[in-house]
């Protein structure tokens, strides 16, 4: 049965969209690996929180999104924002804390934001993006247009009284946001089965009587699929749905958590073996959808594009001190 | 000119706004049939319909999150928070997210939003009813504090407040809401940052925010019957805060008195003397000084809470003493 | 079938358990009805918030307790005093904000405690004493006792973050607390279904594979029983469930809400006709549990105490001006 | 006498208290295998077991509340709050429950509860992680308020933290816990409501919060060298506050600067001046000053980051221009 199920062909999908995929996970990738370099040469401040391992998520998630629709970000957001479309250069700027980043260097890494591709904002405050996303879908409502807006959260965030408060207020009024939480098992050293007695976080979709679907986190497609049917439906108006994508983050909390100490080697081993791109760029080329060849140029693309956000990020200047004093309010009021 | 009530004067500021500008929305608890908790703003549900006037559930952090998400997408929400005690359940989204993200984006965010609650001792509520905490929301960059003292300031300055495309925390007293006051007919707004001067004078000035610029001028009325001529300053906002103006009338008075019926520690009576210490130091005949409620939290019984709160007998007292003593 | 089934004899309840639970129900609604009296006299200061009508919930959850054991209570919460024993006097001197009151006038009705019944107070904010019963069993558990701890709070209640918080740590640590919620159908005006999309709030139980039970909160031994086995279940080391009684206020949401416009009078009608105390006279009449003659005593008695109760709260002295300034912190510190 | 960081100064004191009474637990996010956030407290887990050294879910609001139920009935609970800025996570149980349950039970509740929290910038953490939100715990009447300067001064305070019957929220300053200090062998405690005088001097006062009284410090004796005599104070507890050292100090000197790692606006700098204003308003032969970080969310950027947060050379001008400006 399995085998004779080809999930490229049976979902329907161009080719377009297909290899915008494998491009999206790999930008997420190399975008990440640069970081870790720059980290490591000291050129990088603050904490870094990689997605590296994760990435068939944002990427299966934000596919399903067009620039006029709405995301909030967590604290490990790089893949959501490259996920998408967001600009890499300006974001790595950002993630150096210079001039040309983003946030003009006043975000950092844990505060990216693209409003113009709908990115409401990374957060450091785990948890605090569910109501955001949830006022994000009521406005959509309001305004009477069809945009959705996608919280995206981990599964330690599932156990914030925002997680609650924000999916029963979606599912009483039906609004249309889709609730994806990305469980990688962890909250920083915590397993989650220590401090939740939920084997699959999607369960909590019945207190609210909403759908809520596991996910193969690291199955791109699978994400895709599901979260298609999810917008679709908040599209029409019926509400919210909570997905779970089950994955893994390959590296510690962030650069300088080696992310041993509190998990099995076994465990880290199996979970990388599992490769979202690997296994992703494997059915590409079984299924014929595309070529070695063009597989081989386009990661060489992405490298090289992640390579150019990176020198330019390097070039831009830090701000001005002065700067520090700016976009607290709208003009002309300034700051005090 | 026509005589209102604080509380009419409140929801024809909203309405008004409601009118002129279709995004404008109002959430909080209890906001549908009853028009809140203090029946401040009736009619409004019936008139706007349950999408722009929507009850929210008992998650004071999540619906004040969802009025910045909102915010941040084309509305330009006004959120009811009851009692300015359960802005503590809202502490992340209003300290972390709705003060900071425009910052944090480095200026992408625009955040026309506006909460309301509502502050003072009084009603006998205790402890979690009771309190005036401004002062928290000053503490924090990012958003803008307004502190109203009658109806017709109310309404100017709620109407600032909702077309602000920056967050500013309204409060609005408790013990107001059934009091009538004179209020002009028609729209008119009232600018943030420019203090009011609601009585001259030259012997102390006195800055009471909120009702307590009432309860000053009241005080200052009694006093000239003692000789003593106070003048009376209501700052209005505090964030922004006229200070041009209190130091003006220091510099000629040369005594200050702040009320403010927040507690005192790190309170807002402190801070705006501590702003303008530098500038008036060589022209004070005498430390400046406080009155606020005591350093603990509100008691319930009457016999308790009435004496720790200022009021107008207080106020003439201390002035008396200041100014005399 | 149902008439079969003889539900006072077998749950095999004693007699003496039986009339208290009368007598404890009683003693609400004369309680409460006598601050109704002071309170139109002027007597008593601020809000009070009447359980009218929901007696059963408390009074069959607290016979289930020891001293020993703990609660937390609401802004509604006479009823939950009442039913784990506290002194009438004490409590009415507290409504009227008195020196001989539990809280030495400093809580008034939404604050009364009794430390000594295990009443860890009554609280004026919505969900917050969800969290302090969890700590309360955590307690229980680390200091190795079979102590149990009931949370009670309203159906709005569960919707704040602190029910989804704090429910998990409980599931996850098998603590033992009973959740209980009295469902009233109302939060103020808003109706729990314009807020919530869960037909029962037990359901909710289902996000923490804890037991969920709904249960008619206008049957006291319904109530009683469910939570006999909850109880058992927590000092087993079971760890916590989650009960939800469905009942009405009487009154309005407090004394000077008429509590009308946003319920239908044919509700509340509807309700007060299965009034909890009456339905419960009844069947200890059927059942030949108690003659009317000893029914008839036992109010006259409770109508006694409480009118004792009354009379030494209005001659107890208002606190001292000065004692506003004690209690903060615990001797010797003093106040500042 | 031996050196050891303030991070094992902090973890000494809780394991000794651990040992000490087995009441004593050790709740938050992430403290068992890792020993909290900072890696502060290693080994206590291994210790004292899973019972009492414990890993909460992310659930601020909640953990803390379980910390106070625990309080409330026999327990001696320690509650780790990763960074300060999430205690807005938490402002409920903080502002509402911990500091009033006392309180409004007319003393019948006993809160035996320490928070310890971290504040402070300089880690390029932005906006949500690098607050210092002590002000916000000073003002509400209720709770104690700590702020350790060094790592001995960590240990012995929060001893006495941990023995109090009341709630007490201790701020450790990220970035000290590598640090290392001398810190005496074996117990001791140090008393709340004493200030310590590092410095004595004629010339100005300098009141310093938490690690900022080593910058002052320091600034004290690089300005020795330009002739100025600085008296240098940590109040360690700024609830209860130690007015009389200040007083006594200011009154000698004529001039105090108070530094804070806070906002300016409703802080603690400003508050402290507040207090003793009265007291020493004839003594000062200027405006009292306040050292703090501007009204501003803390950027990311370190190029912004380190201008705005007070430190020794900004302390060092500020006290120059006061003296000799
Ligand atoms: C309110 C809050 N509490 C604690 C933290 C510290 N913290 C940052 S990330 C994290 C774990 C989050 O786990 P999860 O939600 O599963 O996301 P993941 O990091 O696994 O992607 C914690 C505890 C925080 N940033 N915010
Ligand atoms: C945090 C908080 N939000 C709002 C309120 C105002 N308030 C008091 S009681 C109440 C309704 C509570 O409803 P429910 O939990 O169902 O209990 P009930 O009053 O029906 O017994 C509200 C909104 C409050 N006291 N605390
Ligand atoms: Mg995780
Ligand atoms: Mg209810």
């Amino acid at each position: 049965m399995e085998n004779k199920f080809n999930p490229i062909k049976d979902y329907n999908l161009s080719k377009e969209k297909l290899i915008k995929m494998y491009q999206d996970m790999l930008k997420i990738r190399y975008f990440e690996n640069k970081i870790t370099d720059l980290y490591s040469k000291g050129l990088m401040p603050g904490l870094a929180h990689l997605y590296i391992g994760e990435e068939a998520i944002a990427v299966g998630v934000c596919n399903n999104l067009t620039e006029r629709d709405f995301a909030t970000s967590t604290h490990r957001g790089h893949g959501h924002l490259i996920a998408q479309g967001c600009d890499l250069k300006r974001m790595m700027a950002e993630v150096l804390g210079k001039e040309d980043g983003y946030c003009r260097g006043k975000g950092g890494t844990m505060h990216i934001a693209d409003f113009s591709k709908g990115i409401l904002g990374a957060n450091g405050i785990v948890g605090a993006g569910i109501p955001i996303a949830t006022g994000s879908g009521y406005s959509a409502k309001v305004r009477g247009t069809d945009q959705v807006t996608v919280a995206f959260f981990g599964d330690a965030a599932s156990n914030q009284g925002t997680f609650h408060e924000s999916i029963n207020m979606a599912a009483a009024w039906k609004l249309p946001v889709i609730y994806v939480c990305e469980n990688n098992l962890y909250g920083i050293s915590v397993d989650i089965r220590k401090v939740a007695n939920t084997k699959d976080i999607a369960t909590r979709a019945l207190a609210y009587d909403i759908p809520g679907v596991v996910v193969d986190g690291n199955d791109v497609l699978e994400v895709y699929m599901v979260t298609k049917e999810a917008v679709e439906r908040a599209r029409r108006g019926e509400g919210p749905t909570l997905i779970e994508g089950k994955t893994y983050r390959w590296k510690g909390h962030h650069l300088g958590d080696p992310g041993r100490v509190y998990r099995l080697e076994k465990e880290t081993k199996e979970w990388m073996a599992r490769c979202p791109i690997k296994t992703y760029k494997e059915r590409l080329l079984n299924e014929n959808v595309a070529t070695d060849k063009e597989l081989v140029i386009i990661e060489k693309e992405i490298k090289q594009m992640v390579e150019e956000a990176a020198n330019f990020a390097i070039k831009s200047p830090y701000p001005k001190e002065e700067e520090a004093f700016e976009d607290l309010f709208t003009e002309p009021e300034g700051v005090k | 000119m026509r005589k209102i009530t604080y509380g009419q004067a409140i929801c024809e500021a909203i309405d008004e706004e409601m009118a002129r500008d279709k995004s404008v929305i109002f959430l909080g608890e209890d906001i549908e049939v009853l028009g809140g908790n203090f029946r401040a703003t009736p009619g409004l549900y019936e008139k706007y319909g349950g999408w722009r006037v929507r009850n929210t559930p008992i998650s004071e952090n999540s619906f004040t999150g969802l009025g910045l998400g909102a915010a941040l997408t084309g509305l330009r929400p006004i959120v009811e928070i009851m009692f300015c005690d359960f802005m503590m359940l809202a502490g992340d989204q209003i300290v972390n997210q709705i003060a900071k993200i425009r910052y944090m984006s480095g200026g992408q965010a625009r955040v026309p939003l506006t909460i309301r609650t509502t502050l003072g001792a009084g009603r006998s509520t205790a402890a979690q009813h009771s309190q005036s905490l401004q002062a928290i929301v000053c503490h924090i960059p990012g958003l803008k504090v307004v502190m109203p003292s009658s109806a017709s300031e109310a309404k100017g300055l709620l109407k600032t407040a909702i077309r602000d495309d920056n967050p500013v925390v309204f409060f609005e007293h408790k013990m107001e809401y059934n009091k009538t006051y004179e209020v002009p007919e028609g729209e008119y707004i009232i600018p943030f940052g420019v203090a009011n001067i609601l009585k001259e004078g030259k012997d102390i000035t006195i800055v009471g925010t909120s009702n307590q610029a009432l309860k000053a001028l009241q005080a200052a009325e009694e006093l000239t019957k003692e000789g003593i001529d106070a003048e009376v300053i209501d700052p209005r906002t505090l964030v922004p805060l006229d200070k041009d103006t209190i130091i003006k009338s220091v510099k000629k008075t040369g005594r200050l008195l702040i009320v403010d019926e927040g507690y005192e520690r790190c309170g807002v009576a402190g801070e705006i003397a501590m702003s303008i210490l530098k500038d008036v130091f060589y022209h004070l005949n005498a430390p400046i000084e406080r009155l606020t409620t005591a350093n603990v939290p509100i008691p319930f019984s009457p016999a308790l809470e009435f004496p720790l709160i200022p009021d107008e007998k207080k106020i003439y007292q201390r002035v008396k003493d200041m100014v005399l003593g």
